[in-house]
Protein backbone atom coordinates (compact mmCIF):
# COMPACT_ATOMS: atom_id res chain seq x y z
CA UNK A 1 0.00 0.00 0.00
CA UNK A 2 1.43 3.15 -0.71
CA UNK A 3 0.74 6.36 1.56
CA UNK A 4 0.93 10.14 0.41
CA UNK A 5 1.90 10.67 4.13
CA UNK A 6 2.68 8.45 7.11
CA UNK A 7 3.92 8.06 10.51
CA UNK A 8 5.17 4.77 12.81
CA UNK A 9 6.15 5.18 16.67
CA UNK A 10 7.58 2.65 18.78
CA UNK A 11 6.26 3.46 22.65
CA UNK A 12 7.42 1.49 25.89
CA UNK A 13 4.07 -0.99 26.61
CA UNK A 14 3.11 0.79 29.62
CA UNK A 15 -0.91 2.15 30.24
CA UNK A 16 0.93 5.97 31.37
CA UNK A 17 1.62 5.93 27.48
CA UNK A 18 -2.04 5.30 26.00
CA UNK A 19 -3.41 9.24 26.45
CA UNK A 20 0.24 9.79 24.28
CA UNK A 21 -0.30 7.09 21.94
CA UNK A 22 -4.28 8.53 20.86
CA UNK A 23 -3.10 12.37 20.87
CA UNK A 24 -0.31 11.16 18.96
CA UNK A 25 -2.58 9.52 15.94
CA UNK A 26 -5.21 12.21 16.59
CA UNK A 27 -2.39 15.20 15.91
CA UNK A 28 -1.65 13.27 12.63
CA UNK A 29 -5.19 13.39 11.57
CA UNK A 30 -5.76 16.46 12.03
CA UNK A 31 -4.52 17.70 8.58
CA UNK A 32 -7.19 15.98 6.93
CA UNK A 33 -9.61 18.27 9.29
CA UNK A 34 -11.63 15.86 10.52
CA UNK A 35 -15.01 16.07 12.35
CA UNK A 36 -14.72 16.03 16.47
CA UNK A 37 -16.97 12.75 16.50
CA UNK A 38 -14.56 11.53 13.57
CA UNK A 39 -11.53 12.37 15.98
CA UNK A 40 -13.45 10.67 19.12
CA UNK A 41 -13.57 7.44 17.01
CA UNK A 42 -10.31 7.21 16.24
CA UNK A 43 -8.74 7.93 19.18
CA UNK A 44 -11.27 5.17 21.47
CA UNK A 45 -10.39 2.55 18.50
CA UNK A 46 -6.42 3.27 19.10
CA UNK A 47 -6.91 3.32 22.63
CA UNK A 48 -8.67 -0.36 23.02
CA UNK A 49 -6.00 -1.79 20.90
CA UNK A 50 -3.56 -0.62 22.69
CA UNK A 51 -4.81 -1.58 26.20
CA UNK A 52 -5.08 -4.89 24.55
CA UNK A 53 -1.84 -5.11 23.74
CA UNK A 54 -0.03 -3.48 26.96
CA UNK A 55 -2.87 -5.94 29.31
CA UNK A 56 -3.34 -9.24 26.86
CA UNK A 57 -0.36 -9.16 24.72
CA UNK A 58 2.40 -8.52 27.30
CA UNK A 59 0.21 -8.92 30.31
CA UNK A 60 1.98 -5.88 32.18
CA UNK A 61 5.62 -6.74 31.38
CA UNK A 62 7.81 -5.10 29.12
CA UNK A 63 7.51 -4.03 25.58
CA UNK A 64 7.21 -2.12 22.61
CA UNK A 65 4.19 -1.26 20.76
CA UNK A 66 4.50 -0.08 17.27
CA UNK A 67 1.55 1.99 16.03
CA UNK A 68 1.87 3.26 12.11
CA UNK A 69 -0.69 5.72 10.58
CA UNK A 70 -0.78 5.94 6.53
CA UNK A 71 -3.10 8.64 4.56
CA UNK A 72 -4.32 7.09 1.62
CA UNK A 73 -3.87 7.67 -1.82
CA UNK A 74 -7.54 9.43 -1.51
CA UNK A 75 -6.55 11.62 0.35
CA UNK A 76 -9.22 10.85 3.19
CA UNK A 77 -8.91 7.58 4.40
CA UNK A 78 -6.48 6.65 7.41
CA UNK A 79 -4.78 3.02 7.75
CA UNK A 80 -3.83 2.50 11.39
CA UNK A 81 -2.10 -0.58 12.46
CA UNK A 82 -1.30 -1.20 16.29
CA UNK A 83 1.32 -4.48 17.18
CA UNK A 84 3.00 -6.20 19.58
CA UNK A 85 5.47 -8.90 19.98
CA UNK A 86 3.45 -10.53 22.69
CA UNK A 87 1.59 -14.10 23.73
CA UNK A 88 -0.53 -13.81 20.47
CA UNK A 89 -4.17 -14.72 20.53
CA UNK A 90 -4.70 -18.61 19.86
CA UNK A 91 -8.45 -18.16 18.59
CA UNK A 92 -8.95 -14.63 16.73
CA UNK A 93 -12.63 -15.23 15.84
CA UNK A 94 -13.30 -16.11 19.51
CA UNK A 95 -11.73 -13.84 20.70
CA UNK A 96 -13.23 -10.89 18.27
CA UNK A 97 -16.81 -12.12 19.99
CA UNK A 98 -18.56 -9.25 21.84
CA UNK A 99 -18.15 -9.98 25.54
CA UNK A 100 -15.93 -12.78 25.38
CA UNK A 101 -12.99 -11.96 27.71
CA UNK A 102 -9.94 -14.15 29.26
CA UNK A 103 -9.94 -11.67 32.20
CA UNK A 104 -12.89 -11.12 33.83
CA UNK A 105 -11.73 -10.97 37.20
CA UNK A 106 -10.01 -7.89 36.18
CA UNK A 107 -13.40 -6.17 35.59
CA UNK A 108 -12.59 -6.12 31.45
CA UNK A 109 -15.64 -6.19 29.73
CA UNK A 110 -14.82 -8.37 26.52
CA UNK A 111 -16.20 -4.70 24.54
CA UNK A 112 -12.66 -4.06 22.87
CA UNK A 113 -12.98 -5.47 19.38
CA UNK A 114 -16.73 -4.76 19.35
CA UNK A 115 -15.59 -0.97 20.17
CA UNK A 116 -12.70 -1.04 17.46
CA UNK A 117 -15.42 -2.48 14.88
CA UNK A 118 -17.88 -0.14 15.53
CA UNK A 119 -15.46 2.66 15.42
CA UNK A 120 -13.73 1.95 12.67
CA UNK A 121 -14.69 1.04 9.18
CA UNK A 122 -12.48 -1.87 8.53
CA UNK A 123 -10.49 -3.86 11.03
CA UNK A 124 -8.29 -6.90 10.58
CA UNK A 125 -6.61 -9.20 13.33
CA UNK A 126 -3.80 -11.74 12.59
CA UNK A 127 -1.74 -13.37 15.89
CA UNK A 128 0.22 -15.60 16.22
CA UNK A 129 0.77 -17.20 19.73
CA UNK A 130 3.60 -16.19 21.29
CA UNK A 131 4.82 -14.28 18.47
CA UNK A 132 2.03 -11.70 18.89
CA UNK A 133 -0.36 -9.70 17.52
CA UNK A 134 -1.46 -7.33 14.22
CA UNK A 135 -4.71 -5.01 14.24
CA UNK A 136 -5.53 -3.19 11.07
CA UNK A 137 -8.17 -0.55 11.09
CA UNK A 138 -9.21 1.84 7.96
CA UNK A 139 -11.15 4.84 8.41
CA UNK A 140 -12.62 7.13 6.38
CA UNK A 141 -12.52 10.93 7.31
CA UNK A 142 -14.38 12.39 4.92
CA UNK A 143 -17.71 14.12 6.63
CA UNK A 144 -16.28 17.41 6.59
CA UNK A 145 -15.98 17.11 2.85
CA UNK A 146 -12.12 17.97 3.08
CA UNK A 147 -9.68 15.69 1.62
CA UNK A 148 -5.59 16.53 1.28
CA UNK A 149 -4.34 15.62 -2.47
CA UNK A 150 -0.29 15.12 -3.05
CA UNK A 151 0.29 18.63 -4.11
CA UNK A 152 -0.31 19.68 -0.97
CA UNK A 153 1.99 17.70 0.91
CA UNK B 1 -8.49 11.68 36.17
CA UNK B 2 -9.76 13.42 39.19
CA UNK B 3 -13.13 12.72 41.15
CA UNK B 4 -15.49 14.59 42.75
CA UNK B 5 -18.83 14.24 44.43
CA UNK B 6 -21.20 15.60 46.55
CA UNK B 7 -23.79 14.08 48.97
CA UNK B 8 -27.12 15.76 49.24
CA UNK B 9 -29.91 13.84 50.88
CA UNK B 10 -29.10 10.27 49.92
CA UNK B 11 -27.65 11.35 46.51
CA UNK B 12 -24.56 10.50 46.06
CA UNK B 13 -23.19 12.60 42.56
CA UNK B 14 -20.03 11.76 41.43
CA UNK B 15 -18.04 13.50 38.79
CA UNK B 16 -15.65 12.09 36.67
CA UNK B 17 -13.00 14.23 35.41
CA UNK B 18 -11.01 13.92 32.14
CA UNK B 19 -9.78 10.54 30.80
CA UNK B 20 -10.78 7.11 31.93
CA UNK B 21 -8.92 4.16 30.36
CA UNK B 22 -6.48 1.24 31.46
CA UNK B 23 -4.41 3.97 32.90
CA UNK B 24 -6.77 5.68 34.98
CA UNK B 25 -8.93 2.71 35.83
CA UNK B 26 -7.09 1.13 38.71
CA UNK B 27 -6.93 4.47 40.93
CA UNK B 28 -10.80 5.39 39.66
CA UNK B 29 -12.22 1.76 41.01
CA UNK B 30 -10.39 1.86 44.60
CA UNK B 31 -11.20 5.56 44.92
CA UNK B 32 -15.23 5.04 43.83
CA UNK B 33 -15.32 2.15 45.95
CA UNK B 34 -13.92 3.89 48.47
CA UNK B 35 -16.26 6.89 47.81
CA UNK B 36 -19.78 4.44 47.58
CA UNK B 37 -18.62 2.52 50.78
CA UNK B 38 -18.37 5.72 53.07
CA UNK B 39 -21.68 7.43 52.11
CA UNK B 40 -23.93 4.43 51.42
CA UNK B 41 -25.70 6.47 49.01
CA UNK B 42 -29.68 5.04 48.01
CA UNK B 43 -28.48 6.87 44.84
CA UNK B 44 -25.58 7.28 42.84
CA UNK B 45 -25.49 9.50 39.85
CA UNK B 46 -23.16 9.43 37.54
CA UNK B 47 -22.19 13.23 36.27
CA UNK B 48 -20.15 12.73 33.21
CA UNK B 49 -19.97 16.51 31.51
CA UNK B 50 -16.29 16.45 32.08
CA UNK B 51 -15.46 13.07 30.91
CA UNK B 52 -13.54 13.95 27.95
CA UNK B 53 -12.65 10.04 26.88
CA UNK B 54 -13.84 6.63 28.04
CA UNK B 55 -13.34 3.01 26.28
CA UNK B 56 -14.09 -0.20 26.91
CA UNK B 57 -12.05 -0.23 29.87
CA UNK B 58 -14.11 2.41 31.10
CA UNK B 59 -17.24 -0.23 30.88
CA UNK B 60 -15.64 -2.65 33.23
CA UNK B 61 -15.22 0.35 36.04
CA UNK B 62 -18.88 1.56 35.83
CA UNK B 63 -20.22 -2.05 35.89
CA UNK B 64 -18.00 -2.99 38.51
CA UNK B 65 -19.16 0.08 40.69
CA UNK B 66 -22.58 -0.91 39.87
CA UNK B 67 -22.34 -3.91 41.00
CA UNK B 68 -20.94 -2.43 44.61
CA UNK B 69 -23.85 -0.14 44.70
CA UNK B 70 -26.53 -2.52 44.12
CA UNK B 71 -24.71 -4.70 47.37
CA UNK B 72 -25.75 -1.66 49.48
CA UNK B 73 -29.25 -1.14 47.78
CA UNK B 74 -28.37 1.92 45.76
CA UNK B 75 -29.69 2.67 42.31
CA UNK B 76 -27.47 4.27 39.46
CA UNK B 77 -27.85 6.49 36.95
CA UNK B 78 -25.85 8.88 34.60
CA UNK B 79 -26.10 12.18 33.12
CA UNK B 80 -24.47 14.68 30.93
CA UNK B 81 -22.79 11.89 28.37
CA UNK B 82 -20.88 12.88 25.50
CA UNK B 83 -21.93 11.85 22.03
CA UNK B 84 -18.67 9.15 22.00
CA UNK B 85 -19.20 7.63 25.00
CA UNK B 86 -22.92 8.12 24.73
CA UNK B 87 -22.12 5.39 21.56
CA UNK B 88 -20.08 3.20 24.31
CA UNK B 89 -22.84 2.84 26.54
CA UNK B 90 -25.33 2.05 23.97
CA UNK B 91 -23.17 -1.03 22.62
CA UNK B 92 -22.45 -2.32 25.98
CA UNK B 93 -26.25 -1.96 26.90
CA UNK B 94 -25.16 0.42 29.85
CA UNK B 95 -28.00 2.51 29.95
CA UNK B 96 -29.91 -1.53 30.84
CA UNK B 97 -28.31 -0.90 34.16
CA UNK B 98 -28.18 2.69 34.73
CA UNK B 99 -30.00 4.89 33.30
CA UNK B 100 -29.61 8.25 31.48
CA UNK B 101 -31.46 11.31 33.52
CA UNK B 102 -32.47 14.50 32.55
CA UNK B 103 -32.30 17.20 34.91
CA UNK B 104 -35.97 17.54 35.20
CA UNK B 105 -35.84 13.65 36.37
CA UNK B 106 -33.46 14.15 38.48
CA UNK B 107 -35.33 16.59 40.31
CA UNK B 108 -38.74 14.14 40.11
CA UNK B 109 -38.13 11.11 40.61
CA UNK B 110 -34.44 10.66 42.35
CA UNK B 111 -35.40 12.80 45.86
CA UNK C 1 21.66 5.57 28.43
CA UNK C 2 18.75 4.13 30.09
CA UNK C 3 15.17 5.49 30.06
CA UNK C 4 12.44 4.67 32.15
CA UNK C 5 10.09 5.54 29.32
CA UNK C 6 10.36 6.04 25.95
CA UNK C 7 9.12 6.54 22.26
CA UNK C 8 10.82 6.95 19.01
CA UNK C 9 8.84 8.17 16.03
CA UNK C 10 9.56 8.16 12.27
CA UNK C 11 7.66 10.63 10.12
CA UNK C 12 7.50 11.69 6.22
CA UNK C 13 9.85 14.99 5.89
CA UNK C 14 6.88 17.10 4.93
CA UNK C 15 6.43 20.46 6.80
CA UNK C 16 2.50 19.26 7.16
CA UNK C 17 3.73 17.00 9.69
CA UNK C 18 5.98 19.79 11.64
CA UNK C 19 2.96 20.58 14.04
CA UNK C 20 2.23 16.36 14.58
CA UNK C 21 5.18 16.06 15.55
CA UNK C 22 5.24 19.13 18.24
CA UNK C 23 2.46 17.65 19.55
CA UNK C 24 3.56 14.07 19.84
CA UNK C 25 6.03 15.34 21.98
CA UNK C 26 4.41 17.30 23.64
CA UNK C 27 1.73 14.58 24.33
CA UNK C 28 4.13 12.00 25.67
CA UNK C 29 5.47 15.26 28.25
CA UNK C 30 2.37 15.74 29.52
CA UNK C 31 2.87 12.72 32.13
CA UNK C 32 5.55 14.89 33.88
CA UNK C 33 3.04 17.20 34.40
CA UNK C 34 5.16 20.63 32.96
CA UNK C 35 4.12 23.93 33.10
CA UNK C 36 2.69 25.86 29.85
CA UNK C 37 6.28 27.50 29.12
CA UNK C 38 8.01 24.17 29.81
CA UNK C 39 5.62 22.76 27.03
CA UNK C 40 6.27 25.63 24.48
CA UNK C 41 9.60 25.72 24.91
CA UNK C 42 9.88 22.31 23.97
CA UNK C 43 7.38 22.67 21.04
CA UNK C 44 9.38 25.34 19.62
CA UNK C 45 12.82 23.83 20.19
CA UNK C 46 11.54 20.23 18.13
CA UNK C 47 10.01 22.68 15.61
CA UNK C 48 13.10 24.03 14.84
CA UNK C 49 15.03 21.31 14.51
CA UNK C 50 11.99 19.37 12.32
CA UNK C 51 12.18 22.91 10.31
CA UNK C 52 16.03 22.45 9.23
CA UNK C 53 15.22 18.90 8.48
CA UNK C 54 12.95 19.60 6.18
CA UNK C 55 14.11 22.85 4.71
CA UNK C 56 18.44 22.30 4.71
CA UNK C 57 18.52 18.20 5.29
CA UNK C 58 16.32 17.45 2.50
CA UNK C 59 15.59 20.98 0.60
CA UNK C 60 11.78 19.67 0.13
CA UNK C 61 12.98 16.42 -1.29
CA UNK C 62 10.98 13.00 0.36
CA UNK C 63 13.37 11.72 3.30
CA UNK C 64 12.22 10.25 6.72
CA UNK C 65 12.62 12.40 10.13
CA UNK C 66 13.43 10.03 13.05
CA UNK C 67 12.83 11.74 16.35
CA UNK C 68 13.24 9.77 19.78
CA UNK C 69 12.17 11.11 23.42
CA UNK C 70 13.41 9.41 26.32
CA UNK C 71 12.50 10.33 29.97
CA UNK C 72 15.55 9.73 31.99
CA UNK C 73 16.18 7.77 35.01
CA UNK C 74 15.80 10.88 37.55
CA UNK C 75 12.00 10.88 36.04
CA UNK C 76 11.74 15.13 35.24
CA UNK C 77 14.55 15.28 32.82
CA UNK C 78 13.73 14.50 29.03
CA UNK C 79 15.54 13.76 25.97
CA UNK C 80 14.87 14.53 22.68
CA UNK C 81 16.49 13.65 19.31
CA UNK C 82 15.62 14.75 15.93
CA UNK C 83 17.65 12.87 13.32
CA UNK C 84 17.71 13.17 9.27
CA UNK C 85 19.63 11.25 6.60
CA UNK C 86 19.79 14.41 3.89
CA UNK C 87 22.93 16.77 3.15
CA UNK C 88 24.72 17.64 6.29
CA UNK C 89 26.03 20.36 7.96
CA UNK C 90 29.57 20.94 6.76
CA UNK C 91 30.76 23.40 9.20
CA UNK C 92 28.68 22.75 12.83
CA UNK C 93 30.18 25.32 14.15
CA UNK C 94 29.76 27.83 12.24
CA UNK C 95 25.89 26.91 11.06
CA UNK C 96 25.26 27.14 14.67
CA UNK C 97 26.16 31.50 15.30
CA UNK C 98 23.41 33.26 15.75
CA UNK C 99 21.97 34.61 12.27
CA UNK C 100 23.81 32.12 10.10
CA UNK C 101 22.01 30.92 7.16
CA UNK C 102 22.66 29.07 3.98
CA UNK C 103 19.34 30.41 2.79
CA UNK C 104 19.03 34.11 3.36
CA UNK C 105 16.96 34.35 0.23
CA UNK C 106 14.45 32.31 1.76
CA UNK C 107 13.92 35.05 4.35
CA UNK C 108 14.89 32.60 6.87
CA UNK C 109 16.73 33.97 9.75
CA UNK C 110 18.90 31.94 11.05
CA UNK C 111 18.06 32.13 14.71
CA UNK C 112 16.95 28.02 14.69
CA UNK C 113 19.84 26.61 16.57
CA UNK C 114 20.20 30.05 18.91
CA UNK C 115 16.47 29.52 19.99
CA UNK C 116 16.82 25.51 20.39
CA UNK C 117 20.34 26.42 22.67
CA UNK C 118 17.63 29.20 24.42
CA UNK C 119 14.63 26.86 24.96
CA UNK C 120 16.87 23.64 26.16
CA UNK C 121 19.40 23.08 28.61
CA UNK C 122 21.40 20.81 26.56
CA UNK C 123 22.08 20.79 23.15
CA UNK C 124 24.21 18.55 20.78
CA UNK C 125 24.55 18.53 17.54
CA UNK C 126 26.79 16.22 14.70
CA UNK C 127 26.43 16.14 11.32
CA UNK C 128 28.16 14.46 8.38
CA UNK C 129 27.85 15.61 5.07
CA UNK C 130 25.62 13.07 2.75
CA UNK C 131 24.91 11.18 5.54
CA UNK C 132 22.28 13.37 7.81
CA UNK C 133 22.26 15.38 11.14
CA UNK C 134 21.54 14.37 14.65
CA UNK C 135 20.46 17.04 17.02
CA UNK C 136 20.29 15.80 20.72
CA UNK C 137 18.45 18.24 23.48
CA UNK C 138 17.63 17.61 27.10
CA UNK C 139 14.92 19.63 28.94
CA UNK C 140 14.59 19.47 32.59
CA UNK C 141 11.01 19.59 33.26
CA UNK C 142 10.82 20.30 36.91
CA UNK C 143 9.43 23.42 37.40
CA UNK C 144 6.04 22.15 39.03
CA UNK C 145 7.57 19.88 40.99
CA UNK C 146 6.42 16.38 39.92
CA UNK C 147 8.56 13.83 38.75
CA UNK C 148 8.17 10.03 37.74
CA UNK C 149 9.28 7.04 39.63
CA UNK C 150 9.80 3.80 38.11
CA UNK C 151 7.24 2.01 39.99
CA UNK C 152 4.40 4.52 38.68
CA UNK C 153 5.18 2.93 35.26
CA UNK D 1 -2.79 29.58 9.94
CA UNK D 2 -5.94 32.05 9.85
CA UNK D 3 -5.45 35.71 9.05
CA UNK D 4 -7.87 38.48 9.82
CA UNK D 5 -8.12 42.28 9.01
CA UNK D 6 -9.21 45.52 9.57
CA UNK D 7 -8.28 49.33 8.56
CA UNK D 8 -9.77 51.90 11.13
CA UNK D 9 -8.33 55.69 9.61
CA UNK D 10 -4.63 54.65 8.44
CA UNK D 11 -3.88 51.77 10.54
CA UNK D 12 -4.25 48.12 9.90
CA UNK D 13 -4.92 46.08 12.33
CA UNK D 14 -3.57 42.41 11.80
CA UNK D 15 -4.74 39.29 13.66
CA UNK D 16 -2.77 36.39 13.31
CA UNK D 17 -4.73 32.93 14.80
CA UNK D 18 -3.25 29.75 14.78
CA UNK D 19 0.40 28.56 14.00
CA UNK D 20 3.01 30.03 12.70
CA UNK D 21 5.62 27.72 10.96
CA UNK D 22 7.46 26.68 7.78
CA UNK D 23 4.20 24.80 7.14
CA UNK D 24 1.87 27.97 7.15
CA UNK D 25 4.44 30.59 6.38
CA UNK D 26 4.13 30.42 2.55
CA UNK D 27 0.90 31.02 2.56
CA UNK D 28 0.68 33.55 5.15
CA UNK D 29 3.71 36.06 3.47
CA UNK D 30 2.10 35.54 0.44
CA UNK D 31 -1.63 36.79 1.98
CA UNK D 32 -0.04 39.63 4.05
CA UNK D 33 1.67 41.07 1.55
CA UNK D 34 -1.74 40.77 -0.54
CA UNK D 35 -3.14 43.11 2.34
CA UNK D 36 -0.56 44.94 2.79
CA UNK D 37 -0.23 46.75 -0.77
CA UNK D 38 -3.92 46.17 -1.03
CA UNK D 39 -4.04 49.05 1.95
CA UNK D 40 -0.98 51.03 2.35
CA UNK D 41 -1.15 51.90 5.67
CA UNK D 42 0.70 54.21 7.83
CA UNK D 43 0.78 52.51 10.47
CA UNK D 44 0.47 47.94 10.79
CA UNK D 45 -0.34 46.57 14.55
CA UNK D 46 -0.04 43.08 14.37
CA UNK D 47 -2.41 41.53 17.12
CA UNK D 48 -0.63 38.34 18.44
CA UNK D 49 -3.40 37.66 21.03
CA UNK D 50 -4.45 34.46 18.72
CA UNK D 51 -0.98 33.30 17.76
CA UNK D 52 -0.59 29.76 19.40
CA UNK D 53 2.64 29.12 18.26
CA UNK D 54 5.67 30.50 16.89
CA UNK D 55 9.09 29.64 15.99
CA UNK D 56 11.95 31.32 14.45
CA UNK D 57 10.20 30.70 10.93
CA UNK D 58 7.82 33.37 11.92
CA UNK D 59 11.12 35.50 12.57
CA UNK D 60 11.70 35.75 9.07
CA UNK D 61 8.28 36.23 8.03
CA UNK D 62 7.66 39.39 10.62
CA UNK D 63 10.93 41.02 8.70
CA UNK D 64 10.05 40.36 5.91
CA UNK D 65 6.54 41.90 6.06
CA UNK D 66 8.33 44.82 8.00
CA UNK D 67 10.06 45.29 4.73
CA UNK D 68 7.37 45.53 2.53
CA UNK D 69 5.60 47.82 4.72
CA UNK D 70 8.79 50.00 5.51
CA UNK D 71 8.93 50.46 1.33
CA UNK D 72 5.25 52.11 1.32
CA UNK D 73 6.46 54.02 4.19
CA UNK D 74 4.83 52.59 6.65
CA UNK D 75 5.34 51.75 10.21
CA UNK D 76 4.95 48.52 12.38
CA UNK D 77 3.98 47.47 16.08
CA UNK D 78 3.12 44.35 17.93
CA UNK D 79 0.81 43.50 20.50
CA UNK D 80 -0.41 41.33 23.02
CA UNK D 81 2.40 38.53 22.86
CA UNK D 82 2.49 35.86 24.68
CA UNK D 83 5.27 34.62 26.94
CA UNK D 84 6.47 32.08 24.91
CA UNK D 85 6.67 34.23 21.75
CA UNK D 86 7.93 37.06 23.80
CA UNK D 87 11.06 35.14 24.28
CA UNK D 88 11.81 34.82 20.42
CA UNK D 89 10.96 38.04 19.55
CA UNK D 90 13.75 39.57 22.56
CA UNK D 91 16.20 36.95 21.66
CA UNK D 92 15.96 37.81 17.48
CA UNK D 93 15.52 41.82 18.50
CA UNK D 94 12.53 42.01 16.79
CA UNK D 95 11.28 44.77 19.13
CA UNK D 96 13.64 47.32 17.56
CA UNK D 97 11.74 47.22 14.41
CA UNK D 98 8.39 46.56 15.52
CA UNK D 99 8.19 47.89 18.85
CA UNK D 100 5.21 46.35 21.59
CA UNK D 101 2.35 48.42 21.65
CA UNK D 102 -0.16 48.54 24.77
CA UNK D 103 -3.83 49.36 24.33
CA UNK D 104 -3.34 52.90 25.83
CA UNK D 105 -0.28 53.85 23.48
CA UNK D 106 -1.95 52.60 20.75
CA UNK D 107 -4.86 55.09 21.03
CA UNK D 108 -2.72 58.13 21.98
CA UNK D 109 0.40 57.59 19.28
CA UNK D 110 -0.80 55.78 16.29
CA UNK D 111 -4.04 57.51 15.28
N1 LIG E 1 -2.94 -7.90 21.75
C1 LIG E 1 -3.45 -9.02 22.30
N2 LIG E 1 -2.62 -10.01 22.72
C2 LIG E 1 -3.10 -11.14 23.29
N3 LIG E 1 -4.43 -11.37 23.49
C3 LIG E 1 -5.31 -10.43 23.10
C4 LIG E 1 -4.88 -9.22 22.50
N4 LIG E 1 -5.98 -8.48 22.19
C5 LIG E 1 -7.04 -9.19 22.60
N5 LIG E 1 -6.66 -10.39 23.14
C6 LIG E 1 -7.56 -11.45 23.67
O1 LIG E 1 -8.86 -11.21 23.16
C7 LIG E 1 -9.81 -11.10 24.24
C8 LIG E 1 -10.92 -10.13 23.87
O2 LIG E 1 -10.39 -8.82 23.71
P1 LIG E 1 -11.35 -7.55 23.83
O3 LIG E 1 -12.51 -7.74 22.92
O4 LIG E 1 -10.51 -6.35 23.62
O5 LIG E 1 -11.89 -7.59 25.32
P2 LIG E 1 -11.15 -7.36 26.72
O6 LIG E 1 -9.88 -6.60 26.45
O7 LIG E 1 -12.12 -6.60 27.52
O8 LIG E 1 -10.85 -8.73 27.28
C9 LIG E 1 -8.97 -10.67 25.42
O9 LIG E 1 -9.59 -11.01 26.64
C10 LIG E 1 -7.67 -11.43 25.17
O10 LIG E 1 -7.79 -12.77 25.59
N1 LIG F 1 19.32 19.31 9.38
C1 LIG F 1 20.16 20.10 8.66
N2 LIG F 1 20.69 19.64 7.50
C2 LIG F 1 21.51 20.42 6.76
N3 LIG F 1 21.87 21.68 7.09
C3 LIG F 1 21.36 22.21 8.23
C4 LIG F 1 20.48 21.45 9.06
N4 LIG F 1 20.16 22.22 10.11
C5 LIG F 1 20.78 23.39 9.95
N5 LIG F 1 21.53 23.40 8.82
C6 LIG F 1 22.39 24.51 8.34
O1 LIG F 1 22.64 25.39 9.41
C7 LIG F 1 22.20 26.72 9.08
C8 LIG F 1 21.71 27.46 10.29
O2 LIG F 1 20.55 26.83 10.80
P1 LIG F 1 19.53 27.64 11.73
O3 LIG F 1 20.30 28.25 12.86
O4 LIG F 1 18.43 26.73 12.09
O5 LIG F 1 19.01 28.83 10.83
P2 LIG F 1 18.05 28.81 9.54
O6 LIG F 1 17.27 27.52 9.53
O7 LIG F 1 17.16 29.98 9.71
O8 LIG F 1 18.95 28.91 8.35
C9 LIG F 1 21.17 26.52 7.99
O9 LIG F 1 21.02 27.67 7.18
C10 LIG F 1 21.73 25.32 7.24
O10 LIG F 1 22.74 25.69 6.33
Amino acid sequence: MKYINQFSLSVDAKSINEGFVRSAVAAFCVQLNPTIEEIGDIKTAVSEAVTNSIVHGYKGKDGQIVVTVGLCEDGKTIEISVQDFGVGIPDVEQAMQTFFTTSPTDERSGMGFTVMEAFTDDLLVTSEVNKGTLVKMKKLLGANGNEIDNEQL
Amino acid sequence: MEILYSLEKSTLTIFLIGELDEFSAVNAKQKLDQIISDNKPQTILFDLSRLSFMDSTGIGVLIGRYKTAKALNGKVYVKNISRSIDKIFLMAGLYDIMPKISYKEQKNEIH
